[in-house]
């Protein structure tokens, strides 16, 4: 058994980056708490990968297979006896997985953004609120039970709120910032009730003894049904709730476009490689009770993923700001990872969803972050994302160029391009199992192919547009984490995913089935192609196509209008008949009662005061009436 | 014994005085005429108190001694009131006890 | 002279000192100094209770002490404290220190201001110590009611009314509970006997449920009043938004707490067999409290308004896992009380400054003050986060303790009100967000507001103390929560004799 | 009959020795030295209310138509020392010019009432306690017209003296009946003898709204108003404490040692009338302006609450029913105290006058405020004491509703209570009372109040003393 006792300091030490930041960041120089902030991810970039060594190549296996391995655990809040939150470091290979990719690009986006950010507002708040992400997203990640990981959740929750809301004299990004927060709060209340439900049934919050075969969670599947579904099922489906809202599937993905009016390295890092794969992850972690229990919810989450997979790619095909198209690409490539889970097994050779989910998460994971960076260091030059007002950029910025075009060629999926092997494992996984899924995510694969080329054509060819003042390639701190990004996601592809990061950690043999690689490429060369006679030079086939299809285009343009259907439940429905009545109703109805108490008391002091008349006689009359009628109640009526 | 009245007349004329007394009480204007309504239930009361004794409990003089000490009462009760009917009178120009309620409600 | 005596003794000292100095430097110097010596004392206490309990005393309450006062009723001067009520002994101290720093700049009537406020302080601390339903009656009555003049003579905006309405609620409240003492003080012997007020040896006896069920809801909705319980919250938003700033940080985060902790410690703990007949009703009432107060939250124009109705949905949280009556949901009653007092107390302190400095508390009238004071706005963001539950702070180790120990039940009826109860998280994130982007976040909106300064050092004072707290108890929850656990368990004991779920 | 028997009527003899006293020097003295009278009979009291508190012999005298004992005694001590408090408070109005020469009437009538009183509650007869009542009541119609040149002064006393004749005439003829069903007036023998007959009940009756109408209850209170505001302010303080309470005294002692049979039939009528007396005593209160007549109906409800007292039957409420008289005699004593100060310094009487009154002079609103705190039950002054004990008793048989509906009530009092306490403190006045500095009598007795308001509370020593000393049933 190996220490991983170090590991703690993969928590702490951004978390005391944040502290130092934040509190006496504005005592120090703008540049010093960047590099802090840099040197102490880079630190726990380090460690994370000794750790991913001792784990994958060091660590023992129990016949075969990876263990779960508890570094270190203790009791953070008592709830029941049994039921405890525990704040803890769980070392899986998902979760050292995570570790590389989260602390890779985390610290690429570090360097990055030195430059990014340079002479930025509030710089050193930025690298305190990057630092607190990474911590949450690292404490996410490791955690050893639903609950910590819920608190991580809402964690990178709120980080995201304030990165988004970084710039917060604009207007814009408070609102972005906001509906982040709100949309996926929301969602985070199913998690949340996911939890009371599942800890309820099963009486823990711990991984290893919920997703454990003979855990409670699988053994005791039954209990009282609800709509056809078991509890557990119902659970699950409020879990995968949380996962939807974080990693924006449909119908809660309408925050990440907006999220984009953060800045662009947090784009990447959060939005892009990180935070919004946390849904994944979260199903991935859950996987054998979603496999071997509740297969009804493991459906849910493919159908979802496959129709948020389509709906992203075919909005992406008409959007024009550079930053939106790469939100709605994520979407789609997300959607991906949730359907090959979904499709997937578990163990063996089934769970090859499973580990081409894995797989994908972390290809996509760099070639997306790369795509981010790369638009972030176009965005520095032209100081616009609308790519209507690019063109002809690739002679400005060769490296961007280079690196981008890799990215989107990964992306479109071309051998021997990392995203060409993880996709295809997905398209097999889905083919073995569900056709209609399949044939989805193959025309997805299309799309994908054409909006990244439409994107990359008309940045980088299409017609010369005159800028101000001629664009400029970006400086070292912004382009070495491009390129060696795009390393990365070259390489990534021969990583053997299936050896290492599998449902049930017992490594399998993948290969490429031609017959699903063959024809995947093609559609994407095809796609490509089209981009490329539409987009290559600046024709005007887009407009005519877009007038012949208005509609769909109108429809696909404004995001089939889910924005709209929102503001409209919220504005109206939440506020104008649900708050304002229940606001009124209190002032009026409520407190009116209230007041009319006091009212009442003194009307009748006011109309009883005729026997305080000043006639004496009156007085007498009373009083003889009142000895009489006392006199007659005591002896007759009440005796 | 007072041959052939038994004490129930007496009594009845006493509730008759007393009720006499509070109707005068209570529809007389003239404070004067009041405070004689209110003398004449206290009279009602003593002749009470006189028969219960007389046919009753003759060995005991309680009843009498009650009225006596009523009449005495009565007597000083209607000094005073009369003098402050008098200052009424000054302050008021009028005895009338309608006119008398400048304090109300 | 015993320690608990002293949380009285202190206050009572504190007032003569301010009674007899001249200068308005030195009055308020002299609270500040008092109210510093009772947070120590606070502290002091939370340790020797800890070493005592370490030491292995077994009691359910500890550094007992009984006076016998009027032997017939039997009334005694009965003081002694669990976890419970040190762990709101401390919380009032905290809350009453940082509210004298935030009220340091009080002109008027000074003297009489700072009076007053102390006295408050007084009768909360004296109800928190005293064991004897005489003694914690009379405190609480001497609570509520100098709460009327610091409404009336301090406030702002419609203050005769607010502070009559106030009053007068509580005092109808305290009325019921008077009415209920008394049932349970002559029913405190249903086998012969002396009577007694005495809590401890009135939960070794159970009351006949014939009279539980006429005392249990007088003393319910008694205290509920001051729990700010549906519908008799009205008073709470005039009240808070008339009332000056430390009297709103003092009402909302100490004095509506009296309310929790005497319907857990009366109504519940006494007579838990009516309690758990009737607790229907009042968790429907107060389930409805929790999200109507969220949503009544959400339209409202004024700061105060804001929190008040806040408070309504967060002390409805309280009664509601009162209500639910088991270990878990007792344990999160207690620290979501003390969360939302230091919470809610930062909440009122921060309004406060931030009206001191622009004199207006319409959000609309606000904007992105967050560049102009900075200070002030992060405290205020995070306050707001605290009060959205964000993990890291105290409101969230509360909620989620309610929300797991109420889940437990084994009806179902419980279970789907908690759920109703869960959805305000997401309702109050959407006020908490609302305003912090209305007021603080975007350009700023009223050019006089570019200039404004941002704390001075007594401000800071005061809410760096209450974010201290609010983080600390949000950070390692841990001994909180063993600390109130253990003194609930005789507790829940009784009432699972009773009920067992 | 030995001479040294007579000694049990102590306080009566000492009583009447003042009155000569006052008289002989009124006699004597010469014409401008009249306000020497005031300091001498004022000492003259103060000696016998010191004197009242030694050790005294029980026993009866006059074949037990005189009773003394220890619980009558202390009835007796405490009026001594509401009435010591009202001369305190009214020498700076007897200094005034136009009373110059009504000095020694005014301490004779006061004390011959007192003497009325104590004669009333020592009295073990009928004839006795009808003497005692009678003198205890028409030298009040007296003072109560003691301004004659004031018309509200004569009207409060034509009222006072028509009614009391009324009602004396019905309690007569209610007690004529009783003599006639049973032959005695001794209290004993009517205890024992009493039986539930519907002659005997209505003579009960009647003697109730005697009663009823000293302690003004509704619906027998309709003159408490009028003669409160007309008559003069000490006057006032003296009828809502000290008859008030001594009517209470005997009422209390009568209703628990004459009619103990019938407490059925009392209890009913008690219940009854305390409820209607709280609420029509609140919910005129609230509408008063002049302060005299919004006192006036503050102290009809208060009488609503001392009945709860009564209602038990039990010792506890006999104790807690004298133990509220003695909180309620400092209490109102000194709000009297202060509206009488304000008067006499600047003749204003009603409540929008003292708006602000706390910025010119914050001692005489504190003293206020103290006062109307004890009278509404607040703690931890003594009025909350004296209330909780009053609804301990009623609780202590099972009265809830009852007790339910005073708690209740005590809201609204509260809430006028608060109005005056809102004119002090909250609002703002342009021509406010000008500050004033009233004579050391003046301050002295109000000390002497707020020490009973703040100690009698506390004071548990004083409860237990008053309860061993009193009886139930």
């Amino acid at each position: 058994m190996i220490n991983f006792g170090y590991t703690i300091w993969i928590l702490l030490l951004p978390f005391l980056m944040f502290l130092l930041l934040g509190l006496a960041g504005h005592k120090l120089k703008p540049k010093l708490s960047g590099l802090l902030g840099t040197a102490g991810l880079g630190i726990i970039t380090v460690l994370s990968y000794i750790t991913a060594y001792k784990y994958f190549f060091t660590s023992e296996k129990v016949d075969g297979a990876y263990q779960k391995i508890i570094a270190l655990n203790g009791v953070w809040l008592q709830l029941t006896e049994n039921l405890h939150i525990d704040i803890g470091i769980l070392l899986d290979p998902i979760s050292v997985m995570m570790l590389i990719v989260v602390t890779t690009v985390s610290f690429m986006v570090h360097i990055y953004s030195i430059g990014y950010m340079h002479g930025e507002k509030g710089f050193e708040r930025f690298f305190a609120f990057l630092s607190l992400f990474s911590f949450s997203m690292l404490g996410l990640v490791v955690a050893t039970n639903i609950f910590q990981m819920y608190i991580f959740w809402e964690l990178v929750g709120v980080s995201s709120y304030l990165l988004i809301g970084f710039y917060y004299t604009k207007p814009s990004a408070v609102r972005a910032s906001k509906k982040a927060f709100i949309v996926t709060r929301f969602a985070d209340m199913g998690f949340l009730i996911g939890i009371l439900i599942l800890s309820f049934n099963t009486k823990t919050f711990d991984f290893i003894s919920l997703t454990s075969l003979t855990g409670p969670a699988i053994t005791q599947t039954g209990g009282a049904a609800f709509m056809g579904l078991s509890v557990l099922t119902w659970s699950m489906i409020f879990v995968y709730m949380g996962g939807v809202g974080k990693s924006a599937m449909f119908p809660f993905h309408i925050w990440l476009p907006d999220a984009m009016e953060g800045p662009t390295p947090v784009s990447a890092l959060i939005h892009a490689a990180t935070m919004v794969v946390a849904g994944v992850y979260l199903v991935a972690r859950m996987f054998p009770i979603y496999s071997l229990a509740a297969p009804d919810a493991l459906n849910v989450v493919a159908y979802v993923g496959a129709f948020s997979s389509l709906l992203a790619a075919v909005i992406a095909c008409t959007q024009t700001d550079i930053k939106r198209v790469l939100a709605f690409s994520t979407m789609s490539q997300i959607g991906y990872m949730m359907l090959a889970l979904g499709v997937s097994g578990y163990g063996g050779h089934d769970g090859l969803g499973y580990m081409a989910s894995m797989f994908h998460l972390f290809t996509h994971a760099m070639f997306k972050a790369l795509l981010f960076l790369g638009a972030g260091a176009i965005i520095h030059a032209v100081h616009s994302n609308h790519m209507t007002e690019m063109g002809g950029l690739r002679k400005y910025l060769p490296i961007t160029h280079a690196t981008f075009l890799i990215a989107c060629l990964t992306i479109a999926g071309i051998p021997p391009l990392s995203g060409f092997f993880s996709k295809d494992e997905i398209l097999t996984a889905a083919l073995h199992h569900n056709k209609l899924l399949f044939a989805v995510e193959y025309a997805v694969a299309g799309l994908t192919a054409f909006y990244m080329f439409r994107l990359y054509f008309s940045i980088f060819w299409g017609k010369e547009t005159h800028y101000h003042h001629t664009p400029h390639e970006a400086p070292a701190l912004m382009t070495i984490p491009l390129i060696i990004l795009a390393i990365g996601s070259v390489f990534a592809g021969f990583i053997p995913f299936s050896k290492l990061v599998t449902s049930d950690g017992m490594p399998f043999e993948s290969h490429i089935e031609m017959s699903v690689a063959v024809p995947s490429v093609l559609i994407g060369l095809i796609g490509i192609g089209i981009a490329f006679i539409m987009y290559r030079k600046e024709t005007a086939i887009p407009d005519r196509l877009a007038a012949a299809f208005k509609y769909s285009y109108k429809w696909s343009y404004n995001k089939f209008y889910v924005d709209e259907a929102y503001i409209f439940i919220t504005k109206n429905i939440i506020f104008r008949y649900i708050s304002t009545p229940i606001a009124w109703f209190d002032r009026h109805i409520i407190d009116g009662t209230m007041n009319s108490i006091a009212f009442v008391a003194q009307l009748v002091s006011f109309r009883i005061r005729g026997f305080q008349s000043g006639q004496l006689q009156k007085y007498g009359f009373v009083f003889v009436t009142g000895a009489i009628s006392l006199a007659i109640l005591l002896i007759y009526l009440w005796k | 014994m007072i041959t052939g009245v038994p004490v129930q007349y007496f009594l009845i004329l006493a509730t008759l005085m007393f009720f006499a007394g509070v109707y005068g009480f209570l529809t007389r204007r003239n404070l004067i005429t009041m405070l004689m309504a209110t003398e004449l239930i206290l009279n009602s009361v003593n002749i009470n108190f006189m028969a219960f004794n007389r046919y009753l409990y003759p060995q005991k003089m309680e009843g009498m001694f009650f009225s006596l000490f009523v009449i005495a009462v009565a007597a000083s009760e209607a000094a005073v009131a009369i003098a402050i009917i008098i200052n009424i009178y000054r302050r008021f120009a009028t005895i009338n006890v309608e006119d008398v309620n400048q304090m109300k409600f | 002279m015993d320690i608990l005596t002293l949380f009285v003794v202190i206050p009572v000292l504190t007032m003569t000192a301010i009674l007899f100095v001249r200068d308005i430097k030195h009055v308020r110097v002299a609270a500040a100094i008092g109210m510093g010596i009772q947070l120590i004392l606070a502290a002091v206490l939370v340790f020797s209770y800890l070493a005592a309990r370490k030491a292995g005393a077994s009691d359910e309450m500890l550094f007992v002490r009984d006076y016998l006062w009027f032997k017939n009723p039997n009334i005694h001067y009965a003081i002694g404290v669990d976890g419970i009520s040190v762990a709101m002994i401390s919380l009032t101290s905290i809350v009453v220190f940082a509210g004298i720093f935030a009220s340091w700049e009080v002109e008027f009537l000074t003297k009489e201001f700072f009076v007053s406020l102390i006295l408050l302080a007084t009768g909360v601390f004296g109800f928190f110590i005293s064991i004897d339903l005489f003694t914690m009656f009379l405190f609480y009555e001497l609570a509520v009611i100098p709460m009327y003049l610091l409404i009336g003579i301090w406030g702002s905006g419609p203050k005769e009314y607010s502070a009559m309405k106030l009053t007068l609620m509580l005092m109808g409240g305290s009325a019921l509970i008077l009415a209920g003492l008394l049932g349970i003080y002559f029913n405190s012997a249903p086998d012969g006997g002396q009577f007694t007020f005495n809590i401890l040896e009135i939960s070794k006896i159970t009351i006949p449920i014939s009279a539980q069920r006429l005392f249990f809801p007088l003393t319910f909705v008694g205290f509920g009043v001051l729990g700010a319980l549906f519908p008799f919250h009205t008073w709470s938003p005039d009240g808070h938004a008339s009332a000056p700033t430390a009297v709103s940080m003092l009402h909302a985060g100490v004095l509506m707490k009296l309310g929790g902790y005497g319907a857990f410690r009366v109504a519940i703990f006494l007579m838990p067999e009516a309690a758990a007949e009737l607790s229907w009703i009042f968790i429907i009432l107060t389930a409805t409290s929790v999200v109507y107060g969220a949503f009544g939250a959400i339209v409202q124009k004024d700061l105060k308004y804001i929190n008040a109705y806040s408070s309504v949905s967060h002390c409805g949280l309280v009664l509601f896992a009162i209500l639910m009556m088991n270990q878990t949901a007792l344990n999160g009653a207690v620290i979501q009380m003390i969360s939302h007092g230091l919470m809610t107390a930062l909440f009122f302190a921060l309004i406060g400054m931030i009206y001191g400095r622009t004199h207006t508390r319409m959000i609309s009238e606000m904007g992105g003050l967050m560049k102009v004071i900075p200070f002030l706005s992060v405290c205020y963001v995070i306050a707001g986060l605290a009060s959205l539950g964000l993990p890291g702070l105290s409101g969230f180790v509360a909620e989620m303790t309610i929300f797991v120990g109420a889940f437990q039940h084994t009806d179902v009826f419980h279970r789907v009100v908690t759920i109703v109860a869960v959805s305000s998280i997401v309702i109050t994130a959407v006020y908490i967000l609302r305003v912090v982007a209305i007021l603080l976040l975007g350009p700023t909106t009223d050019e006089h507001h570019e200039h404004l300064t941002d704390a001075k050092w007594f401000e800071k004072v005061s809410v760096v103390t209450l974010i201290g707290s609010v983080a600390g108890i949000g950070l390692a929850p841990y001994w909180l929560s063993t600390m109130i656990g253990t003194s609930m368990q005789p507790v829940v004991e009784k009432i699972l004799s009773v009920n067992p779920f | 009959m030995s001479p040294d028997k007579f000694l049990i009527m102590r306080h009566e003899l000492l009583l009447t020795a003042v009155v000569l006293v006052v008289l002989i020097a009124e006699v004597f003295s010469h014409p401008d030295k009249k306000g020497k009278i005031i300091t001498l009979s004022v000492i003259c009291f103060g000696i016998i209310t010191a004197l009242g508190f030694l050790p005294s012999a029980e026993g009866e005298i006059f074949g037990g138509m005189y009773v003394s004992s220890g619980s009558r005694l202390m009835m007796k001590n405490i009026l001594n020392i509401g009435v010591m408090l009202v001369f305190l408070q009214s020498v700076d109005w007897l200094r005034k010019a136009e009373n110059s020469d009504k000095i020694s009437e005014y301490f004779i009538l006061l004390i011959s009432t007192l003497i009325g009183m104590n004669f009333m509650i020592s009295s073990g007869h009928f004839l006795m306690f009808y003497i005692g009542l009678e003198l205890a009541t028409i030298p009040i119609a007296a003072l109560a017209a003691f301004d004659k040149y004031r018309n509200n002064s004569a009207e409060a006393g034509i009222k006072l003296i028509l009614i009391s004749a009324l009602s004396s005439g019905i309690l007569l003829y209610g007690l004529s009946m009783i003599y006639g069903t049973l032959g005695t007036f001794y209290f004993k023998e009517i205890a024992v003898s009493f039986s539930n007959s519907n002659l005997q009940i209505l003579g009960f009756i009647y003697f109730f709204t005697g009663m009823a109408f000293k302690i003004s209850i509704v619906p027998f209170h309709l003159w408490t108003a009028d003669v409160y505001e007309g008559a003069p302010i000490n006057i006032t303080a003296y009828l809502s404490v000290i008859s008030k309470g001594a009517a209470v005294f005997i009422f209390i002692i009568v209703l628990f040692t004459v009619f103990p049979v019938i407490i059925a039939t009392w209890q009913k009528a008690i219940y009854l009338t305390s409820i209607l007396t709280m609420t029509i005593g609140n919910l005129f209160a609230i509408r008063q302006q002049n302060l005299k007549r919004f006192l006036a109906f503050s102290s009809i409800s208060q009488a609503g609450y001392i009945l709860l007292g009564f209602i038990g039957g039990n010792q506890l409420g006999m104790a807690s029913v004298i133990y509220y008289i003695l909180v309620y005699i400092f209490s109102n004593l000194g709000a009297f105290g202060v509206v009488l100060a304000i008067s006499n310094a600047s003749g204003k009487e009603n409540i929008d006058d003292y708006n602000g009154l706390y910025h010119t002079n914050p001692k005489l609103s504190l003293i206020m405020m103290l006062a109307l705190f004890s009278l509404a039950g607040i703690p931890p002054v003594a009025g909350y004491f004296g209330k909780f004990f009053l609804f301990t008793a009623a609780a202590e048989k099972g009265f809830y509703p009852l007790v339910i509906i005073a708690v209740l009530n005590t809201i609204i009092s509260l809430y006028y209570y608060l109005l005056i306490v809102k004119a002090m403190f909250l609002l703002k006045n342009e021509s406010p009372i000008e500050k004033f500095k009233s004579s050391m009598y003046t301050r002295f007795a109000l000390g002497l109040c707020v020490a009973g308001i703040v100690v009698t509370g506390f004071a548990s020593a004083l409860f237990e003393f008053i309860r061993n000393l009193s009886f139930g049933i």
